[in-house]
């Protein structure tokens, strides 16, 4: 294989592995960023995405004590992988603006530590209900036709079709919502807030439209993130703890509150978990934390972060 | 630690419950009459031959019901394969109370109970977690007396689980554990396992994988990196590099890794021939669909050493061809199998798996080990476990080892099924190819492979 | 010379905060720092505290270079903050209050005493007992400090940046929010302080009343950079500082 | 519980309450707390383990110590300093792991092998608690938590061949306490019905002297710095305080409690599971700790007796004791901050009002 086929090689699995923690950790870095809300709940956005959008996509199998007791079946709109990802954003958009009204709301005024315990806890509850319901299982949320298989790209190698897939899907995602924030009022409040601390402390600036906005759009697109991820990534209840540490990792090797920083530090634990799975396969997912400890100890705000540390 | 010391510990905190009973009031009365040591045996002495054995374990049984435990993994990644072995265990206690199933096919049992005492059980939740596997299993032998536990569906659980069986002579019937481990280096006098290995996966798999794909082919290995994965890898490298194939590359894949294009992308880049996914249960899933997924299957050919029914319902079509190994088939043409499945299938409307089976089959071992040494004393039944053949189990004839309590068995060589060809509700997920059978294509001596580092340890009547 | 900074300055990405502001405080001296909203005046005192590292700049502390220390080494020297809002441990009493401050004042920034017992230590527990006193916070001791009147709570504030015997308090608007009898009091107390302990004092207030009162030199910053630095008689004759922040206003 | 110093406790004049003062005042000994421990030890498994009603065992009763010194630390950080560590699993299972291998290689002394997964705790907690508390808050909770998550994989993967990887480690050997006593010799008359053997005594020992450590530690200087830390940190550094020492001090003797958790956990369960590395495990601490309730001695008790109730015994007959547990939690941090121990020291003090009338 050739040198330009393996740096190419590199960059498409990097890329494909940053994927889904990119489009997980842009939404957590905002509301860490703006809204200074530290959020384990963003998860069962994820998890909301994997199994409702399995519900809309294909079937969903009901097979967990509680919904064996109440005779529930499998529910499926079987309408299809694409139907799934246009509609899962939209709804995790509302779940998102349900969970900054009843969760966040009340707690922005309450010490970090309660914040994570009480997010911690929901994150908790979704799991169990989940396995309650849908079961332990693990489930398949099979590519769509369009996307299986793979393709060869010549002499730059031959590549799952799937993975390609995600790569488009994901940097048309985080395009149009980095011009959305770069372009619109709603991005200028949350630079704004990023950059002020002292307005966002304020609760009244906090639950004004932007604000709200922005928690949608981070929910939303840690729902699609599911979509896209349900196939690659197994369907337990389980995983939305699995996403979401490499993704608040992200988060803290990127730097809190930008976009770019979500995407560099995206790409740079991608490209970390990638190299070292080539290299010392034993090392790759010790890789990524000992990343994060190293950034941490250079750049204490992360790589984008530009905020000065005052903690 | 010395086992008779451990295990009068345990009686003495039985005796001091039984004090405490009484309660302070009887404080003055514990002063004269304790000798503190080892004296649970006083009373409730049924009837099984009165003081023939000391005390040593839950042994002797209070009471007329001997209490059984079943653990398996009711949450978490196992928990289909643990609700599988569950009702498997729960009819072997009702076929040994009331007769039915393999009951009525063996004659060392009666259906009237197990050596006079009613079979009563306790059921644990492992969570697939060693550590709360263990609690949950001492919780069995401590507070429910149980005078034998079984379950385990991780080499990880099993392992924690005997270890626990020897420090507290009770003895465990593991159920499903593939490590070599289970009976090499970690093996113990009060665990049995009636599964195969990794190691015998590998003989059985090598000659008729070789024949299908020719000679001299290059193989390249990813493998789960732990214990289980690490013996299965060298296990197949072994035996297919005696074939005559040879390896290009073994890559670990560590624990928890959802995502296997990369290293899947690296096999395929290695020009090898042929593919191994040394993955199991959920990981297996992932791998193998994964792999198909990128078109592996187009360029190499896959092998999947350990299969099992969760695992191919998972991974659905992309086993398609696959060559794989189960421990048993419900569509093995054989009495006990029919018997066995068609009771299963009576009690819950399902088809029971392999693992499902062995749980069965360790329950009836052991209640058979009873009726035949006369006590539950554990050395004595430990002692008629050892070097026991038989070939009434659904899979040919089998042997308990004495040297390592591993069986010696025939191994289901399998070959995956078309997703037309699947059909979920029969657990029809792949064509058996061959019944390799011990001795003739698996086995091994008790001076080799796993067996060679096994130390079992004291039988606690010594 | 007691405190100096020489072209001390605080830039926030383009934002010059402070711009090479240099003061001089000599011992026994009350010093104002005054100006309009944004004039830098709080950052000034944070450069000089060790809450925020300067750009540019030193600050001597008796003569020594003590830029870019931490708050907790700067206060171990001698130089001691009260907050503009009531910086103290509401759900603790006002004892514990007192107590915590002394710990810092007898024990050194760090101490490896954990398994000692609090109550034996009778030099902290005296000092506690003083500064509650002193400050007639006494009687209220078993009182949780978020329970104070908001004026106590503003006395226990100053208590607690008082436990340490500095050499050099900085008061960051002491009688913000309060009324005009609680005002009076505590300026009562900032002169009683400064005859009692010989603390000098570096004041930032809006209120000129209270700056008249208590200053000895006034210094005023706008936007930043300090335009004149004078007695209050030379300040308020000064036509920069008409012009830049009195405007038209009759003192 | 509130902590007060106790030179300002005494020389009150006892007033019409004066029997209720004196209570008071005995409470508020340290004494009072180990005597109380001490009661608590041996009361405690003949009411759990005989008692139809709680179908308990000894070897929950001892395990429900080994968690309670882990959670009294874990409070420590939590309650009393007002961070929250989700690594804790790190000193937990990292000392286990040191305590396996020692006595598998060295020397099986139940009491060394307790130091010596105390020192290895502290080890860990030095330098995991130098880098993680470079960051305040959130940062901190992230942080601690990939530090466990990266030592899991690395017990998991790299350092397979000496932890038993995911198999865990099987090689544990106990010798008898001091070279003589068997950890299941049992006592004669008395002794063997509170006493029980030389193993309880061993694990009740280390909870009684974990009780008395963690109420001395709260009554030192660290005990008023650490809440005025959790209560305004700046404030703190402007009295003169380093801070960060203190941070990384209240880390460390939080780890040091973990650490010698860990090492009796060893003992006990003579095998050390990967999954006691585990983000689980760190999980499972806070909830027990929040679930007591924070800020106080007692309540990480009452919270290990929950969940190790509920986790051993309840989970047979409720199958979804985890939402549950999960529900519980949420509403404890939502509505009851101070935890189940902070209802019951609610009720005694709305009792107390009721008895003294309107007395501040």
């Amino acid at each position: 294989m050739s040198v330009v086929g393996s740096v190419v090689g590199f960059m498409i699995q990097t890329l494909a592995v940053s994927s889904i923690y990119i489009l997980v950790a842009i939404g957590l870095s905002i509301t860490l960023g703006t809204l200074k809300f530290v959020n384990f709940a963003h998860a069962a956005m994820y998890l909301a995405g994997v199994y409702i959008g399995l519900g809309i996509a294909l079937e969903l199998q009901f097979s967990g004590d509680i919904a064996r007791s109440i005779g529930l079946g499998n529910v499926g709109l079987d309408l299809g992988f694409l139907a799934a990802l246009a509609i899962i954003p939209i709804i995790t958009f509302g779940l998102g603006l349900l969970m900054e009204r009843f969760v966040a709301r009340p707690f922005y005024d309450r010490p970090d530590t309660d914040q994570i315990l009480v997010t911690f806890g929901i994150l908790l509850i979704v799991q169990e209900l989940i396995r309650a319901f849908v079961g332990g299982r693990s489930l398949t949320f099979s590519r769509p036709a369009w996307a299986e298989g793979a393709i060869s790209l010549g002499p730059l190698g031959t590549y799952a079709s799937w993975r390609l897939a995600i790569i488009g899907i994901t940097s048309v995602l985080v395009l149009a919502v980095y011009l959305y924030i770069e372009y619109t009022d709603v991005g200028l409040a949350v630079r704004a807030g990023t950059e002020d601390t002292e307005m966002v402390n304020l609760l009244g600036v906090r639950a004004t439209r932007p604000f709200l906005v922005i928690f949608g759009v981070g929910s939303g697109l840690a729902g699609a993130a599911g979509v896209v991820g349900g196939p690659v990534f197994s369907v337990v209840p389980e995983v939305g703890v699995g996403v979401l540490v490499p993704a608040f990792l992200v988060v803290v090797v990127g730097g809190v509150g930008s976009i770019v920083g979500s995407v560099v530090g995206g790409l740079l634990i991608g490209a970390v978990e990638v190299g070292l799975v080539m290299n010392a396969p034993t090392w790759s997912s010790v890789g990524i934390y000992a990343l994060a400890a190293v950034v941490l100890l250079v750049r204490p705000a992360g790589l984008m972060g530009a905020v000065e540390v005052d903690e | 630690m010395a086992e008779n010391d451990t295990q009068s510990r345990r009686d003495v905190l039985k005796t001091a419950g039984a004090a405490g009973t009484v309660g302070l009031a009887g404080l003055a009365g514990c002063l004269e009459g304790g000798n503190g040591n080892g004296n649970g045996n006083g009373n409730g002495n049924g009837g099984d031959g009165g003081s023939e054995y000391p005390a040593l374990g839950n042994y002797p049984i209070e009471g007329d019901a001997a209490t059984l435990g079943f653990n398996v993994p009711q949450t978490g990644p196992y928990q289909e394969e643990g609700a599988d072995e569950l009702r498997a265990y729960e009819l072997a206690a009702d076929h040994l109370n009331n007769g039915g199933g393999w009951v009525d096919l063996w004659d060392d049992l009666s259906g009237d109970g197990v050596n006079g005492y009613e079979i009563d059980y306790e059921t644990g939740d492992t969570a697939t977690d060693a550590d709360t596997a263990r609690e949950s299993a001492s919780r069995m032998i401590e507070r429910d007396n149980a005078i034998m536990y079984s379950g385990g569906s991780s080499s990880a659980t099993a392992i924690a689980q005997q270890g626990l069986a020897q420090q507290e002579n009770v003895l465990f019937m593991c159920c499903l554990t593939h490590s070599n481990d289970t009976t090499g280096g970690d093996c113990v006098r009060y665990g049995f396992r009636e599964m195969f290995n990794a190691y015998m996966t590998g003989q059985a798999l090598a000659p008729i994988v070789t024949e299908e794909y020719g000679d001299d082919l290059e193989f390249y290995q990813l493998y789960a990196d732990y214990t289980w994965g690490q013996t299965q890898q060298a296990s197949m490298r072994q035996f297919f590099e005696e074939a005559g194939w040879s390896e290009v590359d073994s890559v670990p894949t560590p624990l928890g890794t959802d995502d296997y294009s990369t290293f899947l992308q690296e096999a395929v880049d290695s020009g090898a021939d042929v593919l191994f996914l040394n993955h199991y249960g959920l990981d297996g899933s992932n791998s193998v669909s994964q792999a198909v997924d990128q078109g592996i299957n187009e360029d190499m050919e896959i092998v999947v050493p350990l299969y099992n029914v969760p695992m191919a319902a998972g991974a659905g079509g992309s086993i398609e061809g696959v060559f794989g190994t189960d421990g048993w088939d419900a569509n093995l043409d054989n009495e006990p199998t029919r018997v066995f499945a068609e009771a299963f299938e009576e009690e819950y409307g399902s088809t029971p798996s392999s693992p499902a089976r062995l749980a069965y089959s360790a329950t009836m071992q052991y209640a058979a080990a009873v009726e035949r040494a006369g006590t539950f004393y554990p050395p004595e039944v430990i002692r008629e476990l050892e070097g026991y053949e038989w070939d009434n189990g659904g899979i040919g004839e089998e042997i308990m080892r004495e040297c390592d309590h591993q069986t010696m068995r025939d191994i289901l060589v399998v070959r995956g099924l078309s997703e037309e060809e699947q059909d979920a509700e029969s657990g029809r997920y792949w064509e058996v190819v061959e019944q390799a059978s011990y001795p003739d294509a698996v086995g091994y001596e008790c001076d080799s492979g796993p067996a060679a580092e096994c130390e079992l340890g004291e039988y606690g009547d010594e | 010379m007691l405190l100096e900074t020489k072209g001390l300055t605080k830039r926030f990405g383009e934002l010059t905060a402070v711009d090479e502001v240099n003061l001089q405080i000599q011992e026994g001296d009350s010093l104002s720092v005054i100006g309009p909203n944004g004039a830098g005046k709080s950052t000034t005192v944070n450069l000089i505290t060790g809450l925020l590292n300067p750009t540019e700049g030193k600050v001597l502390y008796r003569g020594e270079d003590i830029t870019g220390q931490e708050p907790h080494e700067i206060v171990q020297q001698g130089l001691s903050k009260s907050f503009q809002t009531a910086s103290i441990f509401p759900d603790l009493t006002v004892e514990r209050n007192a107590v915590v401050a002394s710990l810092g004042a007898e024990h050194g920034s760090f101490s490896l005493n954990f398994l000692r017992r609090l109550g034996n230590y009778d030099d902290v527990l005296e000092r506690a007992e003083q500064t509650m006193r002193d400050m007639g916070l006494y009687e209220q001791r078993h009182v949780e400090a978020k329970s104070l009147p908001y004026g106590d709570k503003r006395r226990l504030e100053m208590a607690l940046a008082l436990a340490s015997d500095p050499d050099l308090l900085f008061l960051d608007e002491p009688t913000a929010g309060m009324s005009p009898d609680e005002t009076d009091d505590t300026v009562d107390l900032i002169e009683r302080i400064k005859e009692e302990r010989g603390v000098t004092i570096v004041l930032i207030e809006h209120d000129m009343e209270i700056i008249f009162r208590v200053s000895d030199r006034i210094a005023v910053l706008n936007r930043g950079a300090k335009i004149a630095d004078g007695t209050p008689d030379e300040i308020q004759g000064d036509p920069d500082v008409q012009e830049a922040y009195l405007g038209g206003v009759e003192i | 519980m509130s902590e007060q110093t106790e030179a300002a406790t005494p020389g009150e004049s006892a007033d019409a309450s004066g029997l209720l003062d004196r209570w008071d005042g005995l409470r508020e000994r340290e004494s009072f707390s180990i005597a109380g421990a001490i009661a608590f030890v041996v009361v405690f498994p003949m009411i759990f383990t005989n008692l139809p009603a709680y179908n308990g065992y000894m070897s929950l009763v001892e395990l429900i110590y080994i968690w309670a010194i882990f959670a009294i630390g874990f409070d420590l950080l939590l309650g009393y300093t007002g961070l929250l560590s989700f690594g804790h699993a790190v000193f937990w299972g990292g000392s286990a792991y040191a305590a396996g291998l020692f006595s598998a290689n060295v020397s099986g002394e139940p009491l060394l092998i307790v130091l010596v997964a105390m020192v290895t705790a502290i080890v860990l907690a030095l330098i995991i608690g130098i880098l993680s508390l470079r960051r305040g808050g959130i940062y901190f909770a992230i942080l601690t938590l990939a530090f466990g998550q990266m030592m899991y994989f690395i017990a998991l993967g790299p350092l397979g061949g000496i932890t038993g990887g995911e198999d865990g480690f099987t090689g544990v050997t106990v010798d008898p306490l001091l070279g003589a006593l068997e950890l299941g010799t049992g006592f004669a008359g008395v002794l063997g019905t509170l006493l029980h053997d030389i193993g309880y005594v061993l694990f009740a020992g280390f909870f009684v002297l974990a009780v008395a450590a963690a109420v001395r530690i709260v009554r030192s200087p660290y005990g008023a710095i650490f809440q005025a830390i959790a209560e305004n940190e700046q404030r703190v550094r402007f009295l003169g305080l380093n801070v960060w020492r203190y941070k990384l001090a209240a880390f460390v003797i939080s780890g040091a409690f973990a650490g010698v958790a860990g090492g009796l956990h060893t003992i006990h369960a003579q095998y050390v599971a990967v999954g006691s590395l585990f983000w689980i495990t760190s999980g499972d601490i806070v909830i027990i700790t929040v679930l007591g309730g924070i800020g106080s001695i007692f309540g990480p008790v009452t919270g290990t007796i929950a969940f190790l109730y509920v986790e051993n015994i309840v989970s047979g007959e409720i199958a979804f004791w985890l939402l549950v547990l999960g529900a519980l939690f949420v509403t404890v941090v939502w509505l009851f901050p101070a935890g189940i121990w902070g209802i019951v020291t609610g009720i005694r003090s709305t009792v107390r009002e009721q008895l003294l009338g309107d007395d501040s």
